[in-house]
């Protein structure tokens, strides 16, 4: 465990996990918008890696993802962009988020040693189920990255037990079922969900997909140790565009008063 | 030879299959299996979907005997498995009788399926009219606005079509989308794929369901021959399930097998649908196979003329089949399935369907280049009514050029 | 029963039938009733009949059981014998199978038909090429308009398609021009009449190579329900070749029979095609029989959705059948007919032509009268991928109603 | 056998006969196109009815019936056209031409008498062949009408020496096969057919179909008795349509012209 995640993991904090696009709109946006993320107080940053097929987002992501590919952005670009994050001070841990086919396409070693060096320190593969990860995840031990696992209210319970026991990083539980996408009511029995995957897990237990409201954000603080919010965010960047390409520092401005409206006062 | 082994435990054929799929989707994939595997160990199980194949959809499907064709081309006779006689006009329908009645089984009261240009739309709504469940269809926003008659076929058969406008709006980000909706929906529905694609089990699934015209085929010709095998199968792969239907008793056995894909306007150029002699190993619709993407994994749009061979990917079995030299697989170009469905409807009055053509198209270089007492089968899988409009709009197109 | 009888030697029908053709052409018609007599007794013909029509076409055709709709409905059970899955679409194809091997047989090289919307068109031109004859298809200049894609299709099996610019430019006119044609080329030339009309013997002919459709029925019936026979019996009536074919077994037999025309708007407008119940006797293509006239003798333009029960006519045994009174025949609208379309496409999956709509309109009726135990046979003549236009266009005008 | 019969069948001519359509372009102008007809020598008038559904006809003498159609003429009107035809004075035998239906919906007896009491000579059926007119061929000689029958080249040889043997009228061979209409050649053996014809005939054998020319005509002198003409002369109508309607003297000068450089020079 690097000392990234050993902040992550010993903050005391209901944890705040932004996931953004990379390359959404350009390069220098994806930074600015990180280093502002850290600074309204993210605990960690899941960066996304633009796929023509993203079969696990919704809509919102799916529209950035089309962005980022109109920026050529690509797993290489976005892994080295966690390089230039770091050399601009990002000091929260980082987390990849990639579609299984773009890994294999770059070559899960290259793309491991890439990642090490680059300062990342997480990998999380949407389509990547536990049963067809034996390799990766023995390989990123290997390399010092965390892989992310996904759990579902529909994951069995013996399954969830063992997932959460072996998770790395945080264990990523998702809130509902259905791809990614904001969601203005969750499953009910959510916290018995919630509880079991707890009960095992060693590293923080974070609730994710469709939360897009402080209100929503707070009724699992208690159940979880912290909070993924993508959509909402997402959301938030396609509506700043253009400015977040042409008047940027303004743009980033808005950006942070609105991030600050989500979360629940009590996180800083 | 090595196949009888695959797909192991994991669903894997050799490197190829398993389940790329997101989590909350695995425990379906996990009831599915095992609801799969108790079925067809079901004597009453299979026994219902024999008779639900032979008095609503009419099979078997004759191997009729191509006498002018083959005549006229020399060489080997070719006989032609006839799945457009089916009901609903292509294999289609085999494969989605199947997967209903294991969800009517399974108690499922949904079904969604995908569909390109609507051919499987047409068949999974079909069924689901035939035994009572609710279904939708997701097709690409595109791919409706050119095939409006099989929207409103699927209308007509009480099915919602949802329109997929994300992506390239056609067939595999319709798949994505109807993968998306099962993720969301999974816990009471069923997803009925249309061909031996997406993550395990379904390849062996399709594959199942779609032996028939295999086994068909092998006592067919047996009866007519002797009791001798062919001497060369040929079927045309899109996503691989009449191919790997008709392929399945064998492969086991000598007898050379071909399958044939979508070359459009040629493989050296960038529009085909030509997935094993151009592709590399990638994850498309929760399976490890052989698909069209670029070196960093962008999956690409593929071109051919027949809309159901227009998949960037291929089914699992196909990769392994292709990887173990097992199965010759070649390309035919638009122009040569034209050419091939022109003669086939000229010679012996069978209007077959763009994708068969190509099968067509290949088995006539084959059998030129075999004896005279030679033969080829090759899959018919399905007639090309559907197809009229194209062939109409290439005929006008072509004689502007001229 | 008095029906055994008929028709007489000089091809009556009681008072229906006979040849009323130009002196040219009746050499003509004793040949094909000395050849089609020679070949009826001819083993070997008839067997190579049976051969085509399972190998090429498929046959026999399942008869299915339609349990949802049953249940929906009330009454007795429905059952559909399955013509739709034929080669071609529909029944037309078992008739000219039986006429083009007897031209083949008769030496001939070329054959001419009439075609209406063009399902027959495309049969014959299905046959031509499949045995090698030539093919001129007579088709009115309305309908090729309105049938482009059946006349596209034609065209690829190497048929050659004669716009018809006479009189209404329509069906009847379509088969004027034809027998004129056939009075010019009588010699070489095979005319491939497509329903159970015309002069003696095609009547007959027609009849007996569309029988089949009712003896696969009986005897499946038999093996269904252990050996009774079906309660009732439906067919549409156009010329009413597959109603012929139908009821053939069961005449004899004390079998309810129906044939159903069309009453398109309603039998008391002007707009429908009820030639028993609107008409009168009078001669049209070479028979006497009903048919829908002025007083003065003038033949009268029918109305109906479905092209191919659009016609004056009706065959003479039809005629005769109904006023010995030994088939009870109907009439259904327009809308009945695409309300039973939709119940049956919507509870069984299968989307039947326009045609065979009228008689499980007419089943549904029937069927609501009758006991659960009892049980509905009705002919489903032809699939509905030909109307899928019509339709849409009918419900976008209903829409615009609305 | 009527005296309008005995002076056609007595006649040393080679024997005229033209068809014209009933109502084509008008009542008046059939009236005075007969009359033009027999001044131009013609032996015998056939007089064709507008029918909907012409089988054996070519496309000018559909077009004819159409026209005549649409001037509402028919079966009873023709007739009674023939009454009108002989107040003005017409000498020659007329023959009604008529389909089957149009006979069977006015009533075959109630024609009969009509035609008998109208001077009508004649019927010709061309879709009734001998077969079907057993009962109509009693009817006519009971009511003193020739009921002309049709031979072919098609017809088979005992055949024809029957229909020949039982003609009444004419006898009328068909030049060719297929419908009415201009044709530019004739069939081989055509002259083996007309002397068979002619072998038993005790009536008139006269050819037609096709004949537009005065030398077409010509060649038939010899092996037969007459001719007859019908889409040509219906043709030349059909150019005058105009002025038969509106001026009609000179239309009917013309008429008389162009027929008088149709017949054979020896024929009158
Ligand atoms: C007639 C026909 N043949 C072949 C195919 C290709 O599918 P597969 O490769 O699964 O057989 C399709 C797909 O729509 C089809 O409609
Ligand atoms: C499907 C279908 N059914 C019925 C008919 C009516 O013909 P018939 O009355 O000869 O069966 C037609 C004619 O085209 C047809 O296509």
């Amino acid at each position: 465990m690097n000392k990234r995640w050993e902040v992550f993991q010993h903050s005391s904090d209901y944890r705040f996990t932004p996931y953004i696009m990379a390359g959404d709109p350009c390069e220098e946006a994806t930074i600015e918008l990180s280093l502002a993320l850290e600074e309204c107080g993210a605990h960690a940053l899941e960066l996304g890696v633009p796929y023509s097929d993203p079969l696990a987002d919704g809509p919102v992501i799916q529209r950035a993802g089309m962005r980022g590919l109109a920026q050529n952005m690509n797993l290489e670009k976005t892994v080295k962009l966690v390089s230039k994050l770091r050399e601009r001070g990002l000091k929260i841990p980082v987390i990849i988020f990639t579609y299984y086919n773009l890994l294999l396409q770059l070559g899960e070693n290259r793309f491991l040693k890439l990642a090490e060096n680059s300062g990342v320190d997480g990998v999380l593969v949407p389509d990547l189920p536990y049963e067809e990860s034996g390799y990766l995840r023995k390989m990123c031990s290997e390399h010092n990255l965390a892989l992310v696992s996904l759990v579902s209210p529909t994951t069995r319970e013996e399954k969830l037990a063992r997932l959460s026991r072996e998770a790395e990083g945080f264990l990523y539980c998702i809130s509902s079922l259905g791809v990614t996408g904001i969601r203005s009511e969750f499953r009910a029995g959510l916290d018995d969900f919630l509880k079991a995957a707890k009960r095992n897990s060693r590293v923080p237990v974070l609730v994710g997909f469709g939360l897009s409201t402080r209100e929503q954000i707070q009724q699992f603080d208690g159940s979880s140790d912290g909070f993924i919010v993508g959509s909402a965010i997402v959301k938030k960047i396609e509506e700043l565009e253009s400015d977040l390409l042409t008047n940027r520092e303004e743009a980033i401005k808005t950006f942070k008063s609105y991030i600050e409206s989500l979360l629940p006062v009590y996180s800083r | 030879m090595t196949t009888a082994t695959v797909p192991d435990h994991r669903g894997r054929y050799g490197v190829f299959g398993g389940k790329y799929v997101p989590e909350t989707i695995m425990f379906a994939l996990e009831e599915l299996e095992t609801a799969f595997n108790e079925a067809i160990q079901d004597q009453e199980f299979n026994e219902l979907f024999q008779k639900e194949l032979a008095i609503y959809s009419g099979r078997p499907t004759p191997l009729t005997k191509a006498d002018r064709l083959s005549e006229s081309n020399g060489g080997a006779s070719i006989y032609l498995k006839r799945e457009d006689l089916n009901h609903t006009g292509a294999h289609k329908i085999n494969n989605a009788i199947g997967q209903a009645l294991l969800a009517v089984r399974m108690g499922k009261k949904k079904i969604i399926a995908e569909t390109g240009a609507g051919q499987h739309g047409v068949a999974a709504a079909t069924v689901a009219a035939k035994y009572g469940l609710s279904c939708k269809v997701y097709m690409g926003k595109e791919d409706i606005r050119r095939q409006a008659l099989n929207v409103f076929r699927m209308k007509l058969l009480g099915a919602e079509v949802i329109e997929v406008t994300s992506g390239s709006q056609t067939l595999k980000d319709a798949t994505n989308e109807a993968i998306r909706e099962w993720v969301a929906a999974v816990e009471d529905t069923f997803y009925l794929i249309g061909s031996a694609v997406g993550p395990y089990p379904y390849p062996k699934m399709v594959k199942q369901f779609q032996q028939v015209i295999g086994h068909e085929t092998e006592s067919q010709f047996k009866e007519i021959q002797q009791g001798k095998l062919p001497d060369a199968v040929v079927a045309c792969v899109g996503g691989g399930s009449n191919a790997i239907g008709m392929f399945a008793p064998f492969i086991e056995k000598d007898v050379p097998l071909y399958g044939i894909e979508a070359a459009g306007m040629g493989v050296e150029t960038a529009q085909h649908a030509a997935t094993l002699s151009k592709g590399s190993n990638g994850v498309i619709h929760g399976s490890l196979t052989k698909l069209l993407q670029t070196s960093e994994g962008q999956i690409t749009e593929p071109y051919s003329i027949s809309a159901g061979l227009d998949y960037p990917g291929i089914g699992p079995e196909h990769a392994y089949l292709h990887e173990t030299k097992r199965v010759t697989y070649e390309a035919v170009t638009d122009e040569e399935a034209l050419h091939a469905l022109k003669l086939l409807c000229e010679n012996e009055g069978i209007l077959c369907a763009l994708e068969s053509a190509h099968a067509v198209a290949y088995s006539l270089k084959l059998a030129k280049e075999m004896q005279k007492d030679q033969h080829v089968v090759v899959c018919l899988s399905g007639r090309g009514d559907k197809d009229v409009h194209t062939l109409m709009e290439f005929e006008e197109g072509g004689n502007e050029d001229e």
